[in-house]
């Protein structure tokens, strides 16, 4: 799904890209296949969206029990990947630059150290899930951890699992795409003529990023 | 002509001030809509015959509105449109503000009944005794899904939310009996979710409080709940459930899941339990019986045996009544527990 | 994600090259094997199977709400029992708006219509589109395989907390809604690139069949409303299986938040469902009253506002629920614009009858039903926005009557009379005339007479979703039931008519209608790619029938 | 292949005036999204009394609008895509806003009622708190 609207204007033939029948030129191609991503990061912020009318409601209500639970995370790993998928997101933006250079090579290794900071991301999240798990910081009725006990604190810890959950699964597929670009950058595509694949699939992680960078002061930093 | 249009509309007969005053409005909005979709609707006809076709592949004249015609077509509606805004937001606004001097009547909606309770007492069950001419404020709450709290001849209506209050307000103009129906889809009986306004004049009223507080007509109340439309197991159950708040159950037995003292009421018929002697058996009405009536006899495991017997403290309707209310107990989509609403304790 | 993965190397989709080129093949006949329609990246033969399934799904709706009506023919039970009836009612919701209207007449005739409007070949991604039928069919397919299996009993609306503490299968229906968003969000993605991206030389946006202005403004809603819907299912499916009680009052969750999110879609899925509706009708009234549009701009610009504030309008179905007085008032005023929109559309729809030839064909019996439906059903919606009005409206049968008139009325009649307009363009058939108006006649009366009884169902008082009701309403429920069971006649004799048609209709001219709308500037029915030889070119705009330009209109009568 | 010709070429130029410029701009972003991480970070610890959540959605919002301006290239591409960001950009803000509306002006009992228990007393004169609900005490009640 996610790829679709990348891959759908870029017919791909390797080396040289062509224009599908139906588009007048390739200008016109990458600029339908472009705008078609923009929707579908649109669509992505609303999706988030959903989560923050949530999150700002139930902030709004309870807000000490919001303040005393954020505390509860543990700021280093948060912060340390918000750093992480900053500069993954650097490494993204300069494999598009190379991409337009043709230096495919460059492009491998940028979307390489993305992926694997991605995947340190990963691994972050992971330990910090863990912790929550021993600590019986869970969602809802899940939720029994005996040093905070104001109404709304399960509250809040269900909406940190449930959007830093979605996010993560965004990460994933972020990854997916970004892997299977890399494979096209392997095989030499892409050029000056050709990098929409690389714009497109960067595009995903940014907006990875972005959602990230408004997730991390609302959760760990109220 | 109020009578008339009243019938014409099929509108239930006015018993409050709100009524009044909905009721003018909708005159007006329907009056003006007819009007004016009569006026469309002729120029559209009359356009069909006039303009009709003469001949195959006929050409027609360009014409394109001018900017006087935009204007008009903009502002004509956006007129209507903002006086009714204003006057139906005007009503709203009434009919969201209680006065000060409203008297407070507590709802809560459970499926599939009404309860109303007074401030001082007493509690009626689907039969809310207000006096005329007098506003009464509604706290309208929820035990376990949306319900909402609709009486036709008042035209209000509010939806009753577990775990907080809503409000809305009444003054009934005239003694009588009117309907209160539920019009938030509630479940299985939602249709059956019937209860009724009885507006008393201020004497009657007042003769009718004073009874109810000494208690002597608690059973005519009962009675007239029992003639409700409310199905009959249901009724046990909450029968069921008023005995064993009385006896005690709840002092060690919790309905939400959690062991206390004994176990929990949640879920309990059907489960299979463990005894202390290490046999599994499944709990069913005799086993509940068996255990108000000779708490040791088959001890859960894990459990001690400090309950007593209810042999002869209850009757057999009682005992029954408290099998059925475990029983209701049993399905995930009775909620427990999730309301942070008022507990209702009956009148002694 | 396979069908769009699986096709890359399909050579089906794309015919080779022709020898005879002046005599390329209709897309109906280009390549007929089923693999040739099921792996299809044609747009028309997209929009006719999506065709296919939305009747097939509206079949499947009608029939749970003549189920519905036979029921409630009397006071007490009369046919199922209470949890059938309760799941009827909900399944006739569900599947009516998830599987009909919402991607009704943007997925049959939008993909059908849209890129022969705009002069281009295909939509911007064929693939993605064909994507986003398999989408649609894939939650169909789990969302019937879940009503088949329990059905759920919460109503279309989902409300908490009902539906995550019900015992019906709620997660696999929701969860085939899900699934149906995505096809609904891949569709309007597409439209919107599509004419953005695609249209052919002389079509400025100021020159855009109103039609297309319908069907991108119902995109952006598509595009921007059904994320939310999306995560609010997911939501609810994650409560009713692990209850996080973010819905849940018991742990502090608001279920009225629950309602304004659910809103935030469900309200502008009002507008995917009749905008498309205007925009058919918008080319209807031109084409057969053979004239321009009456302040074309107007109705291009209310399409959009209607798509703008129809998004904020949202808390008017919220006037009853717990919600602040001051959010009723802001949500009261919105609404009002958004009847001050369709009050503009409705005045030059007939404006554009004005000094017209008008023509009175099945399509246009059903342009004057939809007149009526709009304007009825549009006045009653501005009688809900007062928020007074509302208080004793909210939840009654007046609601059930407001919605199918302007919702279903409005849409049902722009659904056949899209059908008939575009038969011939589609099908290269053509319908029996007389059987056409019969029919339309039916179905307009039949409408009636089911939806004025519950409007005053609605005043005396009669909540909905009612499986049982005081006697006092017998006498209007009967007569609602009777009129259900004309308009199901009603649509019966279509049914006939037009397969008839398809099968046996006599083969129709390219363009029988005469009409200059700039989808009939090609061949009926149109070459797999839309055009042969030499492309269109669109110097005036669409409904121009100032002065005939022969050349230009293949006209074979 | 073909010779569709297509209205949108303007549009598409305008959207295709890019700079091709080195990759020092990028670097620059990265510093300053970093510069700004540990901003929000350093200020979210002081816990502000007031303000601390709007300073770190402003930064937040700056951080997001560097992103999309330069790593998506949102700068240079004009036209539609601008449009779509924004637009949902303000649908997002508004929903917000319209929720936030309701809970702030709604009936304070019609909010969940454990949000803010403290407040609320448990007992009113001539409610005895029996009813439970530790409601506003009317005017007055009948006797």
């Amino acid at each position: 799904m996610q790829s679709s609207p990348a891959t759908a204007g870029a017919a791909g033939v390797p080396y040289r890209p062509q224009v599908a029948a139906h588009f007048a030129s390739l200008e016109v191609q990458n600029h339908a296949a472009r705008l078609g991503m923009w929707l579908f990061l649109a669509t992505e912020i609303l999706l988030f969206a959903g989560l923050f009318v949530i999150y700002a409601n139930y902030r709004f209500l309870f807000p000490e029990a919001f303040a005393l639970a954020s505390r509860e995370l543990n700021l280093n790993f948060g912060t340390f990947n918000t750093l992480l998928l900053i500069t993954s997101s650097f490494t993204a933006a300069m494999a598009v630059h190379y991409a337009k250079e043709a230096q495919n090579k460059k492009v491998v290794g940028m979307f390489v150290l993305t992926i694997l900071m991605a995947l340190g991301f990963l691994v972050v999240k992971y330990f910090e899930y863990e912790h929550k798990f021993h600590e019986h910081q869970l969602p809802g009725p899940y939720y029994a951890f005996p040093g905070l006990t104001l109404p709304g604190a399960s509250a809040y810890f269900t909406i940190y699992f449930l959007s830093t959950g979605l996010h993560a699964f965004h990460v994933i597929i972020g990854m997916i795409v970004l892997g299977w670009v890399t494979l096209k950058a392997m095989r030499n595509e892409f050029s000056h003529h050709n990098y929409t694949a690389v714009e497109l699939g960067s595009m995903y992680w940014h907006l990875v990023d972005l959602v990230w960078i408004f997730l991390f002061p609302m959760l760990y930093l109220i | 002509m109020n009578e008339l249009l009243n019938n014409i509309l099929f509108l239930p007969e006015q018993a409050s001030t709100f009524a009044e005053r909905v009721d003018n409005l909708h005159y007006f909005v329907v009056s003006v809509t007819m009007l004016s979709s009569l006026a469309v609707g002729t120029a559209a006809v009359f356009f069909f015959f006039r303009y009709r076709k003469r001949k195959p592949n006929q050409t027609t004249e360009y014409v394109v509105p001018s900017v006087k015609t935009e204007f008009l077509f903009v502002s004509l509606p956006l007129f209507f449109f903002l006086t009714w805004f204003v006057i139906g937001f005007r009503d709203f606004v009434f009919v969201s503000t209680p006065p000060k001097d409203a008297m407070d009547v507590y709802v809560m909606g459970k499926q599939w009944m009404w309860k109303f309770s007074y401030p001082e007492g007493p509690n009626g069950v689907n039969v809310l005794h207000v006096p005329a001419n007098r506003p009464v404020r509604l706290l309208i709450t929820s035990r376990d899904v949306l319900h909402s709290f609709f009486v036709p001849a008042f035209r209000i209506k509010m939806d009753a939310v577990p775990g907080r209050y809503t409000q809305t307000w009444f003054e009934a103009t005239k003694p009588g009996t009117y309907q209160i129906l539920c019009t938030e889809y509630c479940g299985l009986s939602h249709s059956k979710m019937l209860g009724e306004v009885v507006v008393l004049s201020p004497e009657e009223w007042d003769a009718w409080v004073k009874e109810q507080r000494k208690g002597a007509l608690q059973n005519r109340q009962d009675a007239l709940a029992d003639l409700s439309l409310e199905p009959h197991p249901a009724r046990m159950a909450e029968q069921g459930q008023k005995v064993a708040a009385e006896v005690g159950c709840f002092k060690c037995h919790t309905v939400n899941g959690e062991p206390h003292i004994g176990p929990t009421f949640l879920g309990m018929y059907g489960r299979t339990e463990t005894l202390d002697t290490g046999r599994d058996i499944r709990v069913d009405e005799a086993w509940i019986t068996q255990s108000m009536m000779d708490p040791g006899a088959h001890l859960v495991a894990g459990y001690p045996n400090v309950m007593p017997t209810f042999q002869g403290k209850l009757t057999g309707p009682q005992t029954a009544a408290i099998v059925e209310y475990i029983k209701t107990l049993r399905t995930p989509d009775i909620r427990t527990g999730a309301s942070q609403g008022p507990t209702y304790e009956p009148i002694q | 994600m396979s069908p769009s993965s699986s096709i890359a190397a399909e050579p089906g989709a794309v015919p080779a090259p022709d020898e005879h080129h002046e005599h390329h093949p209709s897309y109906l006949v280009d390549g007929t094997t089923v693999k040739s329609w099921l792996l299809t990246l044609d747009h028309k033969r997209i929009g006719v199977m999506y065709l296919i399934w939305v009747l097939l799904f509206f079949l499947i709706g009608g029939i749970y709400a003549l189920v519905v009506r036979l029921e409630l023919l009397t006071p007490g039970p009369t046919l199922i029992d209470a949890m059938t009836y309760n799941r009827a009612f909900t399944m006739h919701g569900v599947v009516m708006i998830f599987l009909f209207m919402i991607p009704a007449i943007p997925g049959a005739f939008g993909n059908f219509m849209l890129p022969l409007m705009l002069g281009a070949k295909d939509v911007a991604f064929p693939r993605l589109n064909l994507l986003s039928l398999y989408l649609l069919l894939t939650g169909a397919v789990i969302a019937i395989w879940g009503m088949i299996n329990g059905g759920m009993d919460t109503g279309w609306t989902f409300y908490t907390p009902y539906s995550t503490h019900t015992t019906t299968t709620v997660a696999p229906i929701l969860f085939g809604a899900f699934i149906i968003g995505f096809s609904s969000i891949a569709t309007g993605l597409n439209f919107i690139v599509t004419t953005h991206t695609m249209r052919a030389p002389g079509i400025t946006w100021w020159k855009m069949p109103l039609f297309v202005w319908a069907m991108y403004a119902t995109a952006c809603i598509q595009v921007l409303a059904t994320p939310v819907l999306g995560l609010v299912l997911l939501l609810v499916v994650g409560e009713h299986i692990f209850h996080f009680g973010i819905f849940d009052p018991a742990q502090g969750g608001d279920p009225v938040l629950f309602q304004h999110l659910f809103w935030f879609y469900s309200h502008p899925a009002v507008y995917i469902m009749v905008l498309p509706a205007f925009g058919v009708m918008s080319e209807v009234v031109a084409a057969f009253s053979r004239k321009n549009i009456f302040g074309y701009r107007a109705v291009a610009f209310s399409s959009l506002g209607i798509a703008f504030v129809g998004f904020f309008a949202w808390g008017h179905h919220m006037f009853v629920s717990g919600q602040s007085t001051f959010n009723a008032g802001v949500f009261a005023v919105l609404t009002m614009l958004v009847g001050v929109f369709t009050a503009i559309k409705v005045f030059n729809w007939v404006g554009t009858v004005y000094k017209g030839a008008v023509d009175f064909k099945t399509p246009f019996a059903y342009f004057c039903g939809f007149l009526y439906f709009t304007v009825f059903g549009g006045m009653t919606g501005v009688a809900f926005a007062t928020a007074s009005l509302d208080v004793p409206w909210h939840d009654t049968y007046f609601v059930v009557a407001h919605f199918h008139f302007i919702m279903v009325g409005a849409t049902i009649m722009a659904f056949m009379a899209a059908i008939h307009y575009w038969f011939p363009k589609m099908f290269g058939k053509m319908y029996h005339e007389g059987w056409g108006l019969v029919s339309a006649a039916l179905i307009i009366l039949g409408f009636n007479a089911t939806f004025i009884p519950q409007f005053l169902l609605g005043n005396a008082g009669m909540p909905r979703r009612y499986y049982e009701y005081p006697e006092r309403f017998e006498t209007l429920n009967v007569a609602s039931t009777a009129g259900a069971s004309l308009l199901a006649f009603g649509f019966l004799i279509s049914a006939i008519y037009l397969t008839y048609a398809l099968v046996y209709g006599r083969r129709a001219a390219s363009n029988p209608w005469r009409s200059r709308g700039y989808e009939w500037m090609t061949e009926s029915p149109p070459p797999t790619h839309n055009f042969v030889g030499p492309q269109p070119t669109y110097s005036e705009e669409p409904h121009f029938y100032v002065e005939p330009k022969k050349a230009e209109v293949p006209d074979a009568v | 292949m073909s010779a569709m010709a297509n209205e949108s070429f303007k549009e598409d130029r305008e959207m295709r005036q890019e700079h091709h410029s080195g990759p020092g701009k990028y670097v620059a972003i990265w510093i300053a999204l970093m510069v700004l991480t540990v901003v929000t970070v350093v200020t979210g610890r002081m816990h502000f009394e007031t303000g601390a959540l709007a300073l770190a959605l402003v930064i937040a919002s700056v951080k997001g609008a560097l992103v999309a301006l330069y790593f998506m290239h949102l700068a240079e591409h004009q036209g539609a895509s601008r449009i779509v960001f924004v637009t949902s950009m303000l649908f997002v803000v508004l929903m917000l806003l319209f929720t936030l509306f309701d809970i702030g002006t709604r009936f304070r009992p019609a909010l969940p009622s454990s949000s803010t228990p403290q407040e609320w007393p448990v007992s009113t004169p001539g409610q005895s708190g029996r009813y439970g609900g530790g409601l506003q005490a009317p005017g007055t009640n009948p006797k």
